[in-house]
């Protein structure tokens, strides 16, 4: 029984996460709605609890529990962040008025439980797990999509996702059988290193015969990933879905879905390609894969620029925003290296930063003004100056300015790309940093640079007092990234 | 003083803290806080000046120097430090900022506001000038753009959201393009300190050879595209033609403070980054592309004065004026010689405060009549012949005139590009000859239509220039006679660093 | 006599309080004029005549030298001193440079020798003369103290000018002259009571931009000296040429250098095309004409020849002998069509220039006498100009020659004034302009005789035309201002004699013109046969092979180079005598036309005018050189920078503009081409991105199922790729 | 005009000889089973996407399924089969028929020129990789006479699922993904008066 | 039968789930595709795991992959509820509020 108790030791945040799930259920249940603060502040507890498990986890020694969940601080770094995200999600939702107060149980239900399914995802290198942890994320999400079901565009957002999430599920499933097929087993680390005899088991053989098939399916898996991120031609549910869900829960998706998506892609690309001893030709192959997925980041990041231009939407403009940041997070990917992986994973932890204030911001909008249009929002950096400015300084993050960590993220990205061969990636890049520029301050030029407006502010003390730490820590981390970068070296060590 | 540099550029921002502190009415205190945190720069930044032995640069290296590690995991440090070319530039900031307060008192719009922002680009302005790490540089260079931004974006003319996103875009447009190339400096040497990327220049070890392929990029060298990156990115700036249309429409929507900043100060960055941050990093492909350089910047002489004669606007005028001036920088550094170069570096400070005090001379004018029509005033030496002395001071120091700073700059230019070695540069210097003549006919021709002829019966009751309007521009003024009297006084400071740029760049030439 | 040697230690600080002294006077005049009493008038005439007289003692100390010096071995030592003698000078653009006298330095000292020393004379005395002028004159004036500020200023420019030892500095206070010609000219553009406001604004500026063409030439021209030579000092200038001649003969960059250095002439001094300023510079107060245009800053570009002459090569003489002949004769018959007073002084100022500049060009004897001319010409022509203001001033403004007459009554000292130096520059005996001129046309003739150029010949006709033409219109002045019956009763009953300052002033200047040639009376030498006191001072006697007076140590290769000095003796002795028969003949003439005309009616000018009717026309138009600069130079500059400022509005800031027009053409994008996006990269982006935004659009249906399939078809996409690549 | 409906189901009959053929040809008799099987599986397919009745579509969906569910047993796994079984066929399909009940039928919904127009696409994409991939590819298997008997027994398969180094956590991880999907469905298809009475709709948020 | 004929049964039935999602206009085709591409996948996984001799692995998988579909067959199902209440349809294309 030993194995057992050791196992669940390892995966003791995980447990623990899913009993608050259930608690918060059941909670719920028990109070039949009529405290719904209360579930928000227990919901919030828990996570303080997880999240501090996890903090103590940081540089442990990695090890491999129940054969396939791989505790390790790559993961842990994730997971962390989700933590952080949920609970900010958390305070989103106990500070937005438009909540219905009904429900509530399974509002946090849903978002915990999508929380467990990117603990898993990000912590496997097996593929059975991670789709299960995939699917489990999806799920959550949809009915969060559709949370608000009395309302047409929450139930349309729904609809869409589950349709074009299924359908990228399926697909996926379906190239992780090819793949099966191909190299006999689901561990990716398995699949990668496994060759030698005259069978054809392993990805090596494979690649030498094979290359056609080994590429369909391929592609089918990333684009199981590449849906999870909006990276293009996988993107199209993300801005009518963004729009659609409820502000909390597309501040979810934006923020801790995505970089589940990232997590496992990284996952999945070093453990195929970026393992001790990989035969050169998986190199070679890894290299092929890195040029699809620039090729990919390139669109990405154009299209997503692009299309946020014309948006008249803030929600949907940030919609756009984030498929282009997928854009940019896919050079540090598309690089297969640690120090690509490691830009990526800092942009993804200045990612949480900004979006996450960014939403906030959005969503006290919603609340203040009544519409998320950004011509709605005239003026009114005069009316709400500590939210405007901070918002500014999210807009400044996004956009990749310093002194922000948005801008040394995309330093690191930059960085990583020109020094791995890909600079006609980052020109493209820098030149989708300046479109994105246009289209970012159109929210600053509303808010400051027109008259005062009539509407009065809302007074948020505890949302204002989080959006202006979020604000600070986008600067600081700014003027100050070692300590982060420090982090993601420790957490990168797969 | 061992952080005289750190001081002088955070004082600002303490500045600005204690004025975000105070409640938005106070408005006096605002003003006062704002005054004294311009002020304290200002003393310090003029006791530096004094202070500074030129000779210390005759051999590259920096007084006042600062250095501490920032962000070690990319080996980015907080490295600071002032010689001949840069120190003169810290000055002209500390004062044109100072007077910038008094210039603004006219402001009544969110003044808390715009005091705040106005010392936050002092911060970014001084960061730029005193970076000695490519990192650091490129940090304030950007910090500077937000208040710009924000600045022109909220207290500007009609069109100010169009002028602001267009100033922004431009700059930003350069700057990605900079932050590429600096990168990929880092990635070849390991260091973003700029003296040692000089000096890995000079050795030639800074070929681009350790990136992958060469460091190739669209089909071009590696010392190509940098320098390409870089000096679009500080040409943007300069601004030379034809980067130069963010130009008239900031400079007309700016208010007159704003306005004099960014012509006084603004506009030496990009020069300033040149000389610093560009030639001598990238020598080889400086010296290849020296030529284009200089046509470039006799080309923006000639067209920066031809447009700016047929403006009718009187701030679009003087916005273009600009362009024609800061060609000579490009002019005198693309020759590659000791005078060209000192005369590029005077002229940036000539031009800060001659194209400084005539902003000034726009502002007043505007303040009275609220249009800036060329055409359509007359004969204001009458009710104004203060005002009428001082623009004419003004627009005779623009126009280089001899005892003015901006002559001795001029001409130390055209002499320096005229023995360039390259004997094509004769010809650019005969070119840009044209330029000097129409910038006077413009100008006269400014003085002609707003102060002489018959008085407009519209303007009979104009007051003549107040105290804070005089004490704004007089310093600028005097400044622009004592330099033209006097060169030394800054030659002398400047020219050791500027012999030492020179022979490095020269040394790349052989 | 002691106290007549030169004495470096003290003598160049005396000089240096030259400049020193109205300099502080214009520094207290501008801050504080207006509040000390007669508005500061009394305090920089003073001061003006505190330099007058150190000028004239230093003048004095010149004179004595030339007169009585000689070295040790007997021969005549030049005139020649330089401020480091006594250890004066100064760094200018750097003082602790490493290298002090490397050539990147410019070191800066005085200058004094006897061309600098006759010159720094007249211009301290005319200047004096016209502060103590201009007391009576602008009298009342609304902008008094600012007048004598800048005519305070504008002596200090001179003042400098003359003193400099380099071309640079001398550069330096060029330009000053030309500002504070541009602010004198403008004197009246802000009077609100002048009628002539709005020509004297238009005035100053075309005086300042074409004197500045003029300058940037010059500019050009010692930069190109220096880049050979890597000094801007004269002397320095000097040996270099000269021996760079020596030894490689001259070249064709010192032929081109030397042409835009007599461009700053061209533009300075009046010279043919850039002479169109200085007429309309009349719009100046009149002391202000008498003190810059005819005296001083019009004699600056002639001086600068004097100071550059050795670096100019033969061709460049050539071009300058027909370029002043040219503008002599020219200008003359300008002259005789104009009415305005102030016109025919300003217009013969313009011809006697051309004399200078035609004198100097002929070299040896020509340089001497052209510089000697600019002596002579600068006082009698501030004479006459100041006469002529004293005219205006008693006519209560009125410059209309047809307006006066007989005057000669009302204003005798005036008249007599203006007769005496009417007869100096028509070029009677007796009179300083005979002596000056005389020599000019008498070094035309030597060239000519000792192997002459196209332009020495033009030369020798049109000079000799041109001095009939001036004395015809000189005259003509006379008689219709000062003789006949008043045309216009009501000017003629207020005219009055001119308060004492004003006759004072006139009265001096005057005798100068009649004895500033020759002292005839010493020596009984009416004809001009002996040395004048300027050659003396020069150091020239008639051995005009020898400059040394003038460019102590230098060896002119550009004039008499290879003649004996005693065939150019002798052919002197030969050209002079003709030149003084041809001299008086057609001053005679000229004066003789002008009297049947004029004084005795028995030809009537009218017959002349419809006889000659188009060219009188085309004369009278001044050539119509002005509407043809009009049409070409500046209608050309003016519709080139529309051009530009076109391009620049919607070519270079709209580059994209025509992107979006072609996009829009196609019908792509229609709606969105909104007014935000109007030029500029903001262009570019907004129109390629809005239009790719568009497309983009059309992607996102909104419908799911073609999310599907594209999401398919991208897959598909990608696959393909994949497996391709 | 031709009878499409007749033209189609002659097709599937073609369809359905041709598989079974096969089958016969490639493996004798046993390979009748599989032609039977594959038989249901695609003919369901073709079936459903062809049928204008929802009812009808659904209903051909279960041949699939039990296509399927055969294919599992032929291949060895029973458990999975009877799984498949129980599971779609009684779970997931009465599911779908629930949903289809009410939706109202609407026969005009399939376009002729879509559908045709994507099985000739999808068709002939499938058909070319199959070539280019069948001529080359090498799965990865064993050896006929290498291959281990199937295990057939379902306690096998309960090992598995809590055998702590296989697959505990996947099956846990199950459970929670059941109770979610559970929660959010049962969430989302309660009806309240509350819920479409509280808030007008207003727009996404 | 060898491994080839069920991998050819299993894509074509991929190829018909796409066809089906992509072709016809109603949102239970869509539901229907989907199954028939989780069935194609599991038809793959158990024949692989039966050819390759490697324990149960795909047999597993195919287990969780009935398991799976059974959830998102419930979550769909109950979202797909909800628009018709709300649109009174079931076509998808009749809920394109959210578009551009």
């Amino acid at each position: 029984m030993d194995i057992y108790l050791d196992g669940m030791k390892a995966i003791a945040p995980e447990l623990v996460l899913t009993a608050l799930a259930l608690v918060t259920l059941v909670a719920d249940l028990l109070m039949r709605g009529r405290n719904s603060r209360f579930i928000g502040y227990i919901t919030l507890a828990g996570l303080a609890v997880v999240g501090m498990m996890l903090a103590m986890r940081v540089g442990a020694e990695p090890q491999t529990v129940f054969g396939m969940v791989e505790v390790d601080s790559f993961g842990t770094f994730f997971k962390l962040f989700t933590v952080a995200s949920v609970a900010v999600v958390t305070v989103f939702v106990l500070s937005d008025r438009s909540e219905r107060k009904d429900g509530i149980g399974e509002y946090y239900f849903l978002l915990l439980g999508a929380a467990i399914g990117i603990f898993f995802m990000v912590s496997t290198n097996h593929l059975l797990l991670l789709m299960l942890g995939l699917e489990l994320l999806s799920l959550a999400s949809y009915s969060l999509a559709g949370f608000h079901k009395g309302e047409r565009k929450s139930a349309e957002a729904a609809m869409k996702y589950v349709v074009f999430g299924g359908l990228s599920a399926g697909v996926m499933l379906y190239g992780i059988s090819l793949l099966y097929g191909l190299t006999g087993t689901l561990e990716l680390d398995v699949m990668a290193t496994q060759a030698g005899n005259a069978m054809p088991f392993g990805l090596v053989p494979q690649l030498d015969h094979n290359v056609i098939p080994v590429a369909i399916a391929m592609v089918m898996v990333l684009a199981g990933f590449a849906y999870k991120m909006s990276v293009v031609p996988f993107h199209f549910w993300t801005p009518d879905v963004y729009e659609g869900a409820p502000t909390p829960v597309t501040t979810f998706l934006a923020v801790a879905s995505k970089a589940a998506g990232v997590a496992a892609l990284l996952r999945f690309l070093g453990a195929l390609f970026m393992t001790e001893g990989v035969q050169p030709v998986v190199e070679w192959y890894g290299d092929r894969i890195g040029m699809l997925l620039a090729i990919l980041a390139a669109v990405t990041m154009t299209l997503g620029n692009l299309s946020a231009l014309r948006q008249s939407s803030l929600k949907r403009m940030l919609a756009y925003s984030s498929i282009a940041h997928a854009g940019y997070i896919l050079i540090g990917v598309a690089t297969l290296e640690p120090d690509g992986f490691s830009a990526a994973m800092y942009y993804m932890a200045a990612y949480y930063f900004m979006n996450l204030g960014a939403f906030g911001v959005l969503l006290y909008f919603e609340s203040a003004v009544g519409s998320d249009r950004i011509e709605d929002l005239k003026g009114f950096g005069w009316k709400a100056p500590l939210i405007s400015i901070t918002m500014v300084a999210f807009l400044v993050s996004l956009t990749g300015l310093p002194p922000t960590v948005g801008f040394y993220g995309k330093y690191l990205l930059f960085k990583a790309g020109i020094d791995h061969g890909l600079s006609w990636l980052v020109f493209v890049a820098a030149i989708n940093s300046v479109v994105s520029l246009f289209y970012y301050f159109s929210v600053a030029k509303a808010l400051f640079l027109s008259e005062p407006a009539q509407r009065p502010a809302l007074s948020q003390p505890l949302f204002a007092a989080l959006l202006t730490g979020l604000g600070l820590l986008t600067i600081w981390f700014g003027l100050m990234p070692g300590s982060i970068e420090e982090f993601v070296q420790r957490c990168l060590l797969l | 003083m061992e952080n005289i540099l750190s001081l002088i550029t955070f004082i600002p921002l303490v500045g600005m803290m204690v004025i975000i502190c105070l409640p938005k009415q106070a408005i006096g205190l605002i003003k006062g806080v704002s005054l004294v945190a311009t002020g304290i720069p200002l003393v310090l930044a003029t006791q530096l000046y004094f202070a500074y032995d030129p000779a210390h640069g005759a051999d590259g290296s920096y007084w006042a120097e600062e250095q501490f590690a920032w962000i070690k995991m990319i080996n980015a440090n907080y490295h600071v430090g002032v010689d001949g070319i840069s120190l003169p530039l810290v000055w002209l900031t500390s004062l044109l900022l100072f007077l910038g307060v008094p210039a603004s008192f006219g402001i009544k719009k969110s003044q808390k506001a715009y005091y705040a922002l106005l010392l936050l680009l002092e911060v970014g302005i001084f960061g730029v000038f005193i970076s000695l790490d490519y990192f650091l540089f490129y940090v304030f260079w950007e910090i500077m753009l937000l208040p710009m931004y924000f600045l022109i974006g909220i207290w500007g003319g009609p069109r100010r959201e169009y002028a602001a996103i267009k100033f922004f875009l431009y700059t930003l447009a350069g700057s990605v393009l900079m932050l590429i190339a600096i990168i990929a400096l880092r990635l070849d040497s390991g260091t973003f300190s700029i003296p040692l990327l000089v000096e890995m220049a000079s050795n030639g070890t800074l070929t681009g050879a350790s990136l992958p392929g060469g460091g190739e990029l669209l089909g071009m060298s590696f010392s190509t595209w940098a320098f390409w990156f870089l000096f679009v990115g500080f040409a943007i700036k300069i601004p030379v033609f034809p980067f130069h249309t963010w130009l008239p429409d900031a400079h007309v929507q700016a208010p007159t403070p704003i306005s004099v900043i960014l012509a006084g100060i603004l506009l030496k960055l990009g020069g300033y980054g040149l000389m610093r941050a560009c030639f001598p990093i990238l020598p080889g492909a400086f010296v290849e592309n020296a030529y284009f350089l200089g046509i470039l910047g006799a080309f923006s002489i000639v067209y920066g004065s031809f447009v700016a004669l047929g403006q009718t606007d009187f701030k679009r005028m003087v916005a273009y004026s600009s362009v024609s001036h800061m060609g000579y920088v490009l002019l005198g550094t693309g020759a590659l010689t000791v005078w060209g170069t000192d005369g590029a570096a005077m002229q940036m400070f000539a031009h800060g405060t001659s194209s400084a005090a005539m902003f000034m001379v726009v502002g007043v004018i505007y303040d009275r009549a609220h249009h800036r029509d060329l055409n359509g005033f007359g004969g204001l030496s009458q009710p104004m012949p203060v005002y009428w002395g001082l623009t004419t001071f003004c627009f005779f120091a623009a126009l280089g005139l001899p005892t003015m700073s901006g002559f001795i700059a001029e001409a130390l230019t055209l002499v320096g590009a005229f023995q360039s070695s390259d004997t094509r540069f004769q010809a650019l210097v005969l070119f840009s000859v044209i330029g000097i003549v129409i910038t006077a006919a413009f100008l006269l021709w400014a003085i002609q239509r707003v102060f002489l002829g018959p008085l407009n019966e519209k303007y009979k009751d104009y007051p003549d220039m107040n105290f804070r309007e005089i004490f704004c521009m007089a310093p600028l003024l005097f400044l622009c006679l004592l330099l033209g009297v006097f060169p030394h006084l800054i030659l002398d400071k400047m020219e050791p660093s500027i012999t030492h740029l020179v022979n490095l760049l020269q040394s790349a030439a052989n | 006599m002691e106290f007549l040697h030169f004495d470096p230690a003290t003598d160049f600080k005396l000089l240096l309080a030259v400049p020193l002294i109205p300099l502080t006077g214009y520094l207290i005049q501008i801050f504080f004029g207006r509040k000390l009493p007669r508005k500061g008038d009394w305090l920089l005439t003073t001061g003006m005549f505190v330099t007058m007289m150190i000028t004239l003692l230093l003048f004095a100390k010149a004179l004595y030298h030339a007169y009585t010096g000689h070295g040790d071995d007997g021969h005549a030592t030049p005139f020649w001193h330089h401020s480091s003698e006594a250890g004066m000078t100064w760094s200018w653009l750097f003082q602790d440079s490493e290298a002090p006298n490397s050539p990147l330095n410019l070191t800066v000292g005085i200058l004094y020798d006897g061309l600098g020393a006759s010159m720094l004379a007249v211009v301290g005395v005319v200047s004096f003369f016209v502060h103590l002028f201009s007391m009576g004159y602008m009298k009342g004036d609304h902008r008094y103290h600012i007048f004598f500020a800048n005519i305070s200023l504008f002596t200090v420019a001179m003042l400098g000018l003359v003193l400099s030892d380099n071309i640079l500095f001398l550069f330096v206070f060029w330009e000053v002259m030309g500002l504070m010609s541009y602010l004198l000219i403008g004197h009246f553009s802000h009077d609100p009571k002048s009628h002539r406001i709005t020509q004297a604004a238009a005035a100053c500026k075309k005086a300042f931009l074409t004197t500045r063409i003029g300058d940037c030439c010059l500019f050009i021209g010692f930069m190109m000296f220096y880049l050979h030579y890597q000094t801007f000092s004269f002397d320095g200038l000097w040996q270099a040429t000269t021996q760079d001649v020596m030894v490689n003969g001259w070249q064709s960059w010192q032929t081109t250098a030397g042409l835009f250095l007599f461009g700053g002439t061209v533009g300075k001094s009046a010279q043919f095309p850039l002479h169109i300023w200085l007429p309309d510079a009349m719009e100046g107060p009149t002391p202000v004409s008498a003190m810059i245009h005819a005296a001083t800053m019009v004699a600056a570009g002639v001086f600068l020849l004097g100071r550059l002459y050795p670096v100019l090569s033969p061709d460049v003489l050539t071009v300058i002998t027909g370029v002043g002949a040219l503008t002599a004769i020219f200008a003359a018959t300008i002259g005789m069509t104009v009415f305005d007073i102030k016109g025919v002084l300003a217009y013969s100022t313009i011809s006697q220039l051309g004399f200078m500049v035609a004198g100097i060009g002929t070299g040896g004897l020509g340089l001497i006498a052209g510089l000697f001319h600019m002596v002579t010409h600068a006082f009698f022509k501030a004479c006459l100009f100041l006469s002529a203001g004293s005219v205006i001033h008693g006519c209560h403004h009125e410059q209309d020659m047809r307006k006066m007459g007989g005057l000669r009554k009302k204003m005798p000292v005036t008249f007599m004034c203006m007769l005496v130096c009417t007869l100096a520059i028509s070029g009677i005996p007796l009179f300083s302009g005979f002596y000056s001129k005389d020599k000019i046309v008498q070094s035309t003739i030597m060239t000519n005789e000792l192997g002459g150029t196209w332009a020495s010949s033009f030369a020798g006709i049109a000079l000799p035309l041109a001095a009939s033409i001036t004395a015809f219109y000189m005259f003509r002045l006379i008689f219709m201002t000062f003789f006949g019956q008043p045309r216009d009763k009501h000017v003629n009953d207020h005219a009055h004699e001119s308060p004492l300052p004003m006759t004072i002033a006139l009265t001096c200047l005057a005798i100068l013109g009649m004895f500033a040639g020759q002292f005839w009376l010493s020596n009984l030498d009416i004809m001009g046969s002996h040395p004048t006191w300027f050659e003396t001072l020069l150091g020239v006697s008639h051995d005009y092979t020898n400059l040394s007076g003038l460019y102590p140590g230098v060896e002119l290769q550009n004039t008499y180079v290879g003649l004996d000095a005693a065939k150019v003796e002798a052919v002197s002795h030969h050209a002079h005598s003709s030149a003084v028969v041809l001299s008086l003949s057609v001053a005679s003439l000229g004066i003789i036309l002008a009297m049947l005309m004029y004084l005795f009616k028995r030809l009537d000018p009218a017959k002349f005018t419809e006889t000659f009717a188009p060219i009188y026309r085309t004369v009278l138009n001044k050539y119509y050189i002005d509407e043809f600069a009009n049409k070409t130079v500046i209608r050309g500059s003016m519709v080139l920078s529309a051009v530009l400022k076109w391009f620049d509005g919607f070519i270079v800031d709209g580059i994209v503009l025509s992107v979006g027009r072609i996009n829009k053409a196609l019908g792509f994008f229609a709606a969105w081409f909104d007014k935000t996006f109007i030029d500029g990269l903001v262009n570019l982006v907004g129109a390629v991105s809005n239009g790719l935004g568009a497309a983009l659009r059309l992607l996102q249906t909104g419908r799911i199922q073609q999310y599907v399939s594209f999401a398919v078809g991208g897959g598909l996409l990608t696959a393909a790729w994949l497996i391709l690549s | 005009m031709v009878d499409l409906q007749k033209v189609f189901y002659s097709g599937l009959a073609l369809l359905a000889i041709a598989l079974h053929g096969w089958g016969l040809a490639s493996a004798g008799p046993a390979g009748l089973a599989f032609g039977g099987c594959a038989t249901l599986v695609l003919g369901g397919a073709l079936m459903c996407l062809w049928e204008r009745s929802v009812v009808r579509s659904a209903f051909s969906l279960m041949a699939t399924f039990t296509g399927c569910a055969g294919f599992f047993i032929l291949l060895g796994a029973d458990f999975v089969g009877m799984a498949q079984i129980l599971i779609y066929v009684g779970g997931i399909l009465a599911l779908l028929l629930f949903g289809v009940m009410l939706s109202p039928p609407d026969m005009a919904e399939r376009k002729l020129a879509r559908v045709g127009g994507g099985l000739l696409v999808m068709g002939l994409g499938v058909a070319w990789v199959s070539a280019k991939v069948a001529a080359s590819v090498k799965w990865a298997q064993l050896p006929a006479d290498e291959l281990p008997a199937p295990s057939t027994k379902a306690e096998d398969i309960g090992i598995a699922f809590i055998a702590p180094d296989q697959y505990v956590v996947p099956f846990e991880l199950a459970a929670v993904l059941l109770t979610v999907a559970l929660v959010a469905a049962v969430y989302i298809a309660r009806r309240r008066i509350s819920d479409f009475t509280a808030e007008p709709d207003q727009g996404g948020r | 039968m060898a491994l080839g004929a069920y991998v050819a049964v299993s894509a074509a039935l991929f190829a018909l789930g796409l066809v089906t999602i992509a072709a016809r206009r109603n949102i239970l085709y869509v539901l229907f595709g989907i199954e028939m591409i989780l069935n194609a996948a599991n038809i793959n996984f158990v024949a692989f795991n039966r050819f390759n001799g490697d324990g149960m692995d795909g047999r597993m998988f195919a287990i969780f992959v009935i398991i799976l579909a059974a959830a998102e067959a419930a979550v769909a199902l109950a979202i797909v509820l909800n628009v018709y209440h709300l649109f009174g349809s079931t076509k998808p294309s009749d809920a394109d509020l959210l578009r551009e």
